[in-house]
């Protein structure tokens, strides 16, 4: 019956990955740049993790005694995904201080406005 | 041997053992991590050391206890040691350079620093992809954090789209690792490529998604705008690092994942790298701002290194070679460029002259400048010379053909850059601004240039053709340079002469039996050092001028001796780099020796597409395999040729040439004009020999070229008014003769060809050297303001006169032996109506050549010229040497002209001149005995003299205004002397044939490029976002064209 | 508008591309070579039954080494950047006043979280969790107490003085693995295997896991202290 | 190779005739100008008495060591033209020194004369000298191209630049002189001749009632008597080289003075009817029509045959 | 069943998203930004990743919410 769980959760994921380059992208106010790439990343975690699900499988964590029960779901991507979300984390928090100091500077928050270096 | 992995555990451990310190003891943290740096580069190095002796074999590292695919693993080859340890060296002197702001910024900047080189030195040697990714972004949150050492708000801006763009691109490579993932099974890159990863569709997908953005982490134009803004304004000193450091940890990591896309994929590689290096250097061309300048041009760099990725299966061997020398070039050069202008801090290139200032630093610029833009003696000469080679035996001519037009492209902008430097003047206060007191900031720039110029030396063994001989006139000049700045410009001169006589002596065997090799060699020589000799007339020190003079008579020594193309090239390159120097001396020569240099470099781009396809036709460099070129052999042969005319100035490549020379100092111009033209001729020399019959309609065509620039050369040089512009244009009209006269391909041709280089050579540098010193003396360049100078200087007068007979060829001295054989060959080869033009220029260049001998030493004599003394005897004995050959050439021309006879006939040019015993030479047409004529003109010049002196008797010289001028009597000898446009009657009947079109065509073409690059340049509109927009467009624009979906 | 639409265009674009990943993607029958080897002998090579645990701290310790330095760096970057220098930082700012509830809940809550914390922490190769999630509940317990009194001055030096020692730490468990055998880099095989189950068992990852807890609870509390006192700039 | 006495004695004779010849001829010119004109003329001697006032007059006035030379290398050019170039076709004796050079070296060696002339007008400092020059020059490079071309014409035609070559097949009978073998080469070198004997069209250089008569404005006495000795030369001499040319050389010494008086007169003809052009004119007019004759010559010369 | 539930959530999460980035409040935009987290973390739990479930959930969700306030209180006090 949970048939199509992988592929539902994998289509939301690139659902929300797009939609977050969208965001990125579109949205003139930093602050919403800096959201749509953390929706991005959160669309990329939801597609590593779905990619190591298996039909069927449990959590990869083996009972008290240390025998395999059932099937198990890949435990690899789900190591990557731990490390990708903690990046997230750590690269959101340095744009937002960027925003916040550039603000300090600009009174801004509109992308347009920092365009000292160009050409 | 340590082993790498604590390069790892040594950095991360001292990073956060810093973090102890908080705000205290920052000097301190900061030599702590100076030693880390240190640590890091040993181990690297001592591997390094162990694999070139080859005293270990690649190792493996594993982690975590278990074997690759089930644990994350390093490995140490060859390749790996050398990157690293470019790495870590940069690190350290990086480290050492921003060590005061380092120490400003507090001990969390440093650990940053210090986890970036660790990175870096991860990235390169890990075989995980996991891990590369999570390593990658190590790199990137490590420069956005280094961007801000500065603190202020472009710093922030720049690292703000940054990250943005960094974000974007890890995100998708995400994706593309975890797809991998899928499809192999593990994340190991062995297995991943050798898993054909690219069979599927969606593997594909994956592994175009991986690649891709390891290329856009090389910021590919256009989608770079967010690595420019890094450049620009981060300081100059982490500027360093990420166009040195992670440039190459992100070139070599493309190396390493390049294969998991296929073998199909590499030409779309090829094409990426191509496009960046041409696309940023053509954009460079308009940048005023030194540090983004240096940005675009390490993009540049780093796009060729791409295309030469990408052309590995093509290049086989010599892959490696080329790759690690324009690496190793790039970061050197690079790293030095970015720390100079770190310590002048001057943000607009054209305030670049206060390098002058510091002649230590200037050297270094310098050095860096002809490294990047690839002059010998410097490793990106080596790497380029063999890339081309290749490019061109594997078919892949295009390419080729873009590299060079990309590496031209970079020289517009270095050499203006170079021009800026050594000829703008200095702002007052520009030195206060320069901080080169300390000695951490100017000892790596130092450590750079020794650095280049060693790595230079080192990559000789690799290139087929390079010889360590090519070495020594170097190391010779390099000790002229630095006495330069302590002896008197005579003790140099004595040295230099010197130096040449010895080294004539020692490279005259190689080239013994070879006559015509011979001729061309005795021109240089003999030539190079009668012109030095002038030099003895300067006082002062004149710094810099004995280096290049050494350095241009080096490079026309080795054209001469090489005998394979690399060593031919490798002497050009030096001679053009030798003269550029010369001709920069001059007080208003900026914009000419930039116009020079422009059209040299063309030209010698233009020789190297040449020679690559020689090198395809025998598979070595040897010059002989000019003769074997079967691949378009047209296309080789026109490029070669219009190559070496750029040297000869032939009509349209000649714009440079007037203001070259003209401008030039006193006794530059002899050298220049009378010996480095040759080397162009010799180039055509050789270049005819070798083409055999598929030459013909070049042949044709050049006949026609070379008849036009003789007319326009010396038109124009009837119209001048500038003493010394009339000279360099008449250079050009002699050259179109001699370019004529060896196009016809006959012994006649070629004879009148050898007479004619001989007979300029003599009388062009007279000519040069007189009326340069003349000059000098009366301190004007316009004939009209000189006049009478025969009363003051005779010997000047007689050296002219002579010089002047034998450029109009009148018969009794040599000039005429040209004219002779020109009538026979046009006559014999049927070239009819080209041959009246050259007749036509013929009697032209009699009427200029009388110009200048009446302006200057007939008529008034001029109230400021009255003081004037003879010419220093310095200038009058090379003349009156040379007048001596002259002498001799007329009165026996045999002894020079059979033994070239001899050597055309056995060239197979046609066996029509025969030489009698009394010097009498006769061809089916007509008979000339030169010897015979100068006897007969001389006893009847002595007969008539002595008739005139029966009958007039003893006579006294009269005042200056004893004259019937129309029953008034002259005051001023301005209004008298009259010599202002001359031949007006001829300018008004023929001067409209003169007028400037070229000149105008060219700049035309200049204007349009810059116009073209200024409109492309406007895609930067530093907008954050639209840099990620533009980094989406390149994704997509890539996956259509390269999986065509 | 037409900014939007290109835009709109541009991510379609990208939408295309990726399309043919997601049509390959079956929902995963069974698993890729290198998850079957990890369920077979994961707790024979490392005593951990919390396989995702062994992966993340054992076989790819260095991914994670590189994780804490990647907190590490954010952290120090932020704080060397957002850094309020002593004159212009008023000493505590104006605040709506929190509520009666959030004050009291949070005086109960915050030691509960950080006890939580420290049991994911610790157990972190038998039951899921391990040194990432208990250092982050760690950190939502400060954020919790940050909610609850704004004016709290977190005290940095002893924050830098637990972060470095638990960073070298993790360090020297490396080399230490190092020394040991060949390779061995950050090998849990220091100390006996023990008996899969039990809390003192799968050699070191315990006590990686402590560190690794310790050093990202600190790093991200640091951060969150940061962009607390940056908000008190004149 | 011969320096043997008796040919430089046979040369001085042959000079010394040419030289009373030219003056000769240069007087029937002057009495027929004046016929024209409607006067008597000056008597036949008249040149010899110029000549003998002139060379007795002694001076002691110089502007210098060129100006002291110019004169010499002028005459030096007319007898080196002279010597260059056989007198009587065939005969040994009348051949001078032409072994040692032939057409090439002739048409060369015109331009020493001129040299001379320039340098010594120069050293005298005067701007009329100068002014002079420069039109002289431009004048005589505009002229060179016609005669130039047909030069190469008739080296085409005959394959040789030799003299002897080209007047022995000039032998036997009018119909094979240049004129009628090759007409277009022979019209181009004919108004090439107008020029190069600058007479009246073309004599703007020396003309005798411009301002102080160019070049030779300064000159005086001895020196004005080295001069004239000269262009009574060089009339002959290049009167001579275009019937060697284009009329077939002389094998009597009655023909070569027939045939000079009849080259010489053509251009005296052609002055006495066109006025006088100015430099930038005639140069425009040489490189015109005389030109386009030419390389219509060399053409036909070179391709048609 | 426990597809059904997945494709509410995912629902839910992308409707929370497309309200994020169109919305023009910022505080709604970041409440937003923080419900699509939880939603993913509920996902993972779903997929039988409990680790990433919790490690979404605290870091994924709360902590960086967390960040972007204090920001936007940086921002609004600057401007204020």
């Amino acid at each position: 019956m949970d048939q199509y769980l992988g592929q539902v959760v994998m289509a939301i994921g690139f659902i929300l990955a797009i939609l977050g380059l969208y965001g990125l992208l579109s949205q003139k106010n930093m602050i919403k740049m800096i959201l749509g790439f953390s929706i991005f990343t959160t669309g990329v975690n939801i597609i590593m993790v779905a990619i190591g699900y298996v039909k069927g499988g449990t959590a990869p964590i083996l009972d008290a005694e240390g025998n395999a029960v059932a099937k198990f779901v890949d435990p690899v991507p789900q190591a990557l995904v731990l490390t990708s979300i903690v990046i997230g984390l750590g690269v959101t928090a340095m744009m937002l201080a960027y925003v916040m100091k550039l603000y300090q500077d600009k009174k801004s928050l509109n992308i347009n406005d920092y365009k000292d270096l160009k050409w | 041997m340590v082993g790498p992995i604590y390069i790892i555990a040594l950095a991360l451990g001292l990073a956060f053992f810093l973090g102890f310190f908080g705000k205290s003891a920052k000097t301190l943290s900061v030599y702590l991590m100076l030693a880390g740096l240190a640590a890091m580069t040993c181990i690297s190095g001592t591997w390094l050391s162990a694999f070139i002796d080859g005293s270990v074999s690649t190792q493996e590292i594993y982690t975590a206890g278990f074997k690759p695919p089930y644990s994350i693993n390093l490995r140490m080859g060859l390749e790996e040691a050398a990157f690293t340890f470019i790495i870590n060296l940069i690190g350290l002197l990086g480290g050492t350079y921003l060590f005061q702001t380092l120490k400003k910024a507090g001990n969390a900047a440093m650990s940053v620093f210090i986890i970036l080189i660790m990175s870096l030195n991860v990235i390169v040697m890990t075989r995980d992809l996991f891990n590369l990714f999570v390593f990658v972004e190590i790199g990137s949150i490590a420069t956005a954090g280094l961007i801000l050492l500065d603190k202020e708000s472009k710093a922030l801006q720049a690292g703000l789209k940054y990250m943005i763009a960094t974000g974007v691109i890890s995100g998708l490579l995400l994706i593309g690792i975890i797809f991998a993932y899928s499809f192999v099974g593990n994340l190991n890159i062995d297995a991943i490529i050798g898993a054909n990863l690219a069979g599927t569709t969606a593997g594909m997908v994956a592994a175009f998604l991986i690649v891709v953005v390891l290329v856009l982490e090389l910021k590919p134009f256009p989608a770079n705008g967010w690595g420019l803004d890094v450049y620009e304004a981060a300081n100059p000193g982490v500027g360093a690092l990420v166009s040195a450091a992670i440039g190459t940890a992100s070139l070599f990591v493309l190396h390493k994942v390049l294969p998991m896309a296929g073998e199909s994929f590499y030409p779309y590689i090829v094409a990426v790298g191509v496009i960046t290096f041409v696309g940023s250097n053509l954009v460079g061309t308009q940048q005023k701002n030194a540090n983004r300048l240096l940005g675009y041009s390490s993009i540049g760099q780093l796009g060729l290194v791409v295309a030469v990725i990408g052309l590995e299966p093509v290049l086989g061997t010599s892959f490696k070679f080329i790759a690690f020398a324009l690496i190793i070039n790039h970061v050197l050069a690079k790293a030095g460029l970015f720390w100079i202008s770190g310590i002048i801090r001057k943000a607009n290139i054209s305030e670049w002259s206060v390098l002058r200032t510091k002649p230590a630093l200037l050297i270094s610029f310098l050095i860096f400048i002809f490294a990047l833009i690839g002059f010998p003696p410097f490793p990106s000469f080596f790497g380029k010379y063999q890339l081309i080679m290749n490019l061109i035996s594997s078919d892949n001519i295009g390419t080729a053909a873009f590299i060079l037009i990309g590496s031209f492209a970079e020289g517009i902008y270095m050499f203006r850059w170079v021009g800026d430097a050594l000829k703008n003047e200095v702002a007052e206060d520009a030195t206060e601004s320069l901080d080169c007191g300390k000695l951490n900031k100017v000892l790596p720039v130092l450590l750079m240039a020794v650095a280049v110029v060693a790595a230079g030396y080192l990559s000789i063994p690799f290139v087929d053709g390079a010889y360590s001989t090519y070495f020594i006139p170097l190391a010779f000049i390099m000790f002229i340079g630095l006495i330069d700045s302590f002896l008197p410009a005579v003790v140099k001169n004595v040295v230099s002469i010197a130096g040449m006589a010895y080294f004539t002596y020692v490279m005259y065997p190689i080239i013994e039996g070879d006559l015509m090799r011979s001729i061309f060699f005795g021109i240089f020589m003999i030539g190079g050092i009668l012109t030095l000799i002038p030099g003895f007339a300067k006082k002062g020190k004149r710094e810099g001028f004995y280096p290049a003079a050494l350095l241009m008579y080096a490079g026309l020594a080795t054209i001469i001796t090489a005998d394979n193309t690399f060593g031919f090239f490798f002497g050009w390159e030096l001679m053009t780099a030798g003269s550029y120097f010369l001709i920069i001396r001059g007080k208003r020569s900026k914009a000419h020796a930039y116009s020079y240099m422009l059209f040299s470099v063309a030209g010698a781009y233009l020789i190297l597409f040449g020679f690559g396809f020689a090198y395809q036709a025998i598979g070595s460099s040897l010059l002989e395999g000019l003769g074997e070129i079967k691949l378009l052999p047209t296309l080789a042969y026109t490029a070669l040729a219009i190559g070496f005319m750029t040297k000869t100035a032939s009509l349209g490549l000649h714009i440079w040439l007037p203001g070259a020379h003209g401008e030039a100092e006193s006794d530059v111009s002899p050298m220049v004009s009378a010996v480095l033209l040759k080397a162009g001729v010799f180039g055509l020399m050789l270049l005819f020999l070798n083409m055999g019959d598929n030459g013909e309609t070049i042949l044709y065509v050049l006949g026609w070229v070379g008849a036009f620039t003789a007319l326009m050369g010396n038109l124009s040089a009837t119209f001048q008014e500038d003493a010394k512009r009339m000279l360099a244009y008449s250079s050009i009209g002699q050259l179109g003769y001699i370019l004529f006269a060896i196009s016809m391909m006959t012994t006649l041709g070629w004879l009148a060809g050898f007479t004619y280089v001989l007979n300029h050579f003599m009388f062009k540098s007279i000519l040069f050297m007189v009326v340069g010193g003349i000059v000098v003396a009366t301190g004007t360049h316009d004939l009209y303001r000189m006049g009478g100078l025969i009363k003051k200087m005779p010997l000047a007068f007689i050296a002219v006169m002579v010089a002047m007979i034998t450029m109009a060829g009148l018969p009794p001295l040599s000039g005429f032996a040209g004219k002779w054989l020109f009538y026979n060959a046009v006559i014999l080869k049927g070239w009819y109506i080209q041959g009246v033009i050259v007749f036509f220029a013929g009697t032209i260049a009699f009427m200029y050549a009388y110009k200048m001998l009446h302006s200057i030493f007939f008529g008034q004599l001029k109230d400021n010229h009255r003081n004037l003394k003879e010419l220093s005897p310095a200038i009058l004995i090379p003349a009156y040497i040379l007048i001596a050959g002259i002498m001799y050439f007329s009165v026996f021309p045999q002894d020079v002209l059979q033994p070239i006879n001899e050597l055309l006939v056995s060239l197979n040019l046609g066996d029509t001149l025969t030489w009698a015993a009394d010097g009498n030479a006769t061809t089916v047409l007509s008979n000339w005995n030169g010897n015979a004529v100068m006897i007969i003109i001389v006893t009847t010049f002595a007969l008539v003299l002595l008739y005139t002196m029966l009958i007039t008797g003893k006579t006294k010289k009269l005042e200056q205004f004893n004259i019937a001028y129309s029953a008034e009597r002259p005051f001023r000898p301005e209004t008298t002397h009259y010599s202002h446009n001359m031949f007006a009657g001829l300018n008004k009947a023929i001067g409209f044939l003169v007028a400037p079109g070229i000149t105008s065509f060219w700049n035309n073409v200049s204007t349009m490029v810059m116009d073209f690059a200024g409109m492309v340049r406007r895609i930067y509109s530093g907008n954050g976002q639209v840099y990620a927009g533009q980094i989406i467009v390149y994704i997509i624009v890539f996956y259509f064209i390269a999986l065509g979906k | 508008m037409d900014k939007k639409f290109m835009v709109a265009l541009l991510v379609a674009a990208m939408a295309v591309i990726l399309f043919p990943l997601f049509q390959s993607f079956e929902g995963g029958t069974q698993l890729s070579e290198l998850g079957q080897y990890y369920t077979q002998n994961g707790v024979s090579d490392t005593g951990a039954t919390n396989l995702v645990a062994s992966v993340v701290v054992t076989y790819r310790g260095l991914d994670t080494l590189g994780e804490v330095t990647i907190l590490f760096l954010a952290a120090s970057i932020i704080s060397f950047f957002l850094s309020v220098s002593k004159d212009d930082r008023i000493e505590n700012r104006t605040v709506m006043s929190v509520t009666e509830i959030l004050s009291t809940a949070s005086q109960t809550l915050v030691p509960i979280i950080v006890l939580v914390g420290a049991y994911i922490l610790v157990n972190g190769h038998l039951t899921p969790g391990g040194g990432f999630q208990g250092g982050a509940i760690i950190a939502s317990g400060t954020l919790l107490m940050f909610l609850a009194n704004p004016n709290h001055k977190l005290n940095h030096t002893i924050i830098h003085v637990i972060e470095s020692t638990s960073g070298i730490a993790f360090v020297a468990i490396g080399v230490i693995g190092v020394l040991m055998m060949d390779g061995g880099f950050l090998s849990n095989k220091l100390f006996d295997l023990g008996t899969p189950g039990e809390v003192i068992s799968a050699g070191a990852m315990p006590l990686i896991n402590i560190f690794l807890g310790l050093k990202v609870g600190t790093e991200l509390s640091n951060v969150l202290g940061i962009f607390v006192e940056s908000q008190n700039e004149k | 190779m011969d320096y043997s006495i008796t040919k430089f004695l046979w040369s001085l004779l042959g000079l010394f005739i040419i030289l009373n010849w030219g003056m000769l001829m240069s007087s029937t010119m002057r009495r027929v100008g004046a016929r024209l004109a409607g006067r008597i003329g000056v008597p036949m001697y008249q040149p010899w008495i110029d000549l003998a006032k002139l060379m007795a007059l002694k001076t002691w006035l110089s502007h210098g060591v060129m100006y002291y030379i110019g004169p010499v290398f002028r005459l030096v050019g007319g007898v080196g033209m002279f010597l260059f170039m056989p007198i009587i076709f065939g005969s040994e004796i009348w051949s001078n020194y032409s072994f040692s050079g032939d057409l090439i070296l002739l048409l060369y060696f015109q331009s020493f004369g001129m040299l001379g002339m320039a340098m010594g007008a120069s050293d005298s400092s005067s701007p009329h000298a100068s002014i002079g020059i420069s039109r002289g020059l431009a004048q005589f490079a505009a002229v060179e191209v016609p005669m130039t071309l047909a030069v190469i014409a008739i080296a085409i035609q005959h394959q040789t630049f030799s003299f002897n070559s080209i007047m022995e097949a000039q032998q036997g009978g009018v119909l094979n002189w240049t004129i009628f073998t090759n007409p277009l080469a022979s019209i181009a070198g004919m108004l090439a001749m107008l020029g190069a004997m600058s007479h009246s069209p073309f004599n703007l250089v020396k003309a005798p009632n411009e301002i102080p008569i160019g070049p030779p404005t300064e000159y005086h006495s001895s020196f004005l008597s080295v001069l004239r000795t000269n262009s009574a030369i060089i009339h002959v001499v290049e009167a001579a080289l275009f019937m060697n040319l284009f009329f077939g050389g002389a094998d009597t010494w009655l023909m070569y003075i027939v045939k000079t008086f009849f080259v010489y007169f053509i251009s005296v003809f052609v002055g006495m009817v066109f006025p006088r052009m100015k430099v930038e004119d005639s140069v425009r007019w040489f490189l015109k029509w005389p030109t386009a004759v030419g390389i219509i010559a060399v053409l036909v010369a070179a391709y048609w045959k | 069943m426990l597809t059904v539930l997945a494709a509410i959530l995912g629902i839910a999460a992308v409707v929370g998203a497309y309200y994020a980035i169109h919305n023009e409040k910022l505080t709604a935009a970041i409440i937003a930004s923080g419900i699509v987290g939880m939603v993913s973390s509920i996902l993972f739990l779903l997929l039988a990743a409990p680790d990433v479930a919790m490690t979404e959930a605290s870091i994924g969700s709360a902590l960086t919410t967390a960040i972007f306030f204090f920001t936007l209180n940086k921002i609004r006090q600057t401007n204020g």
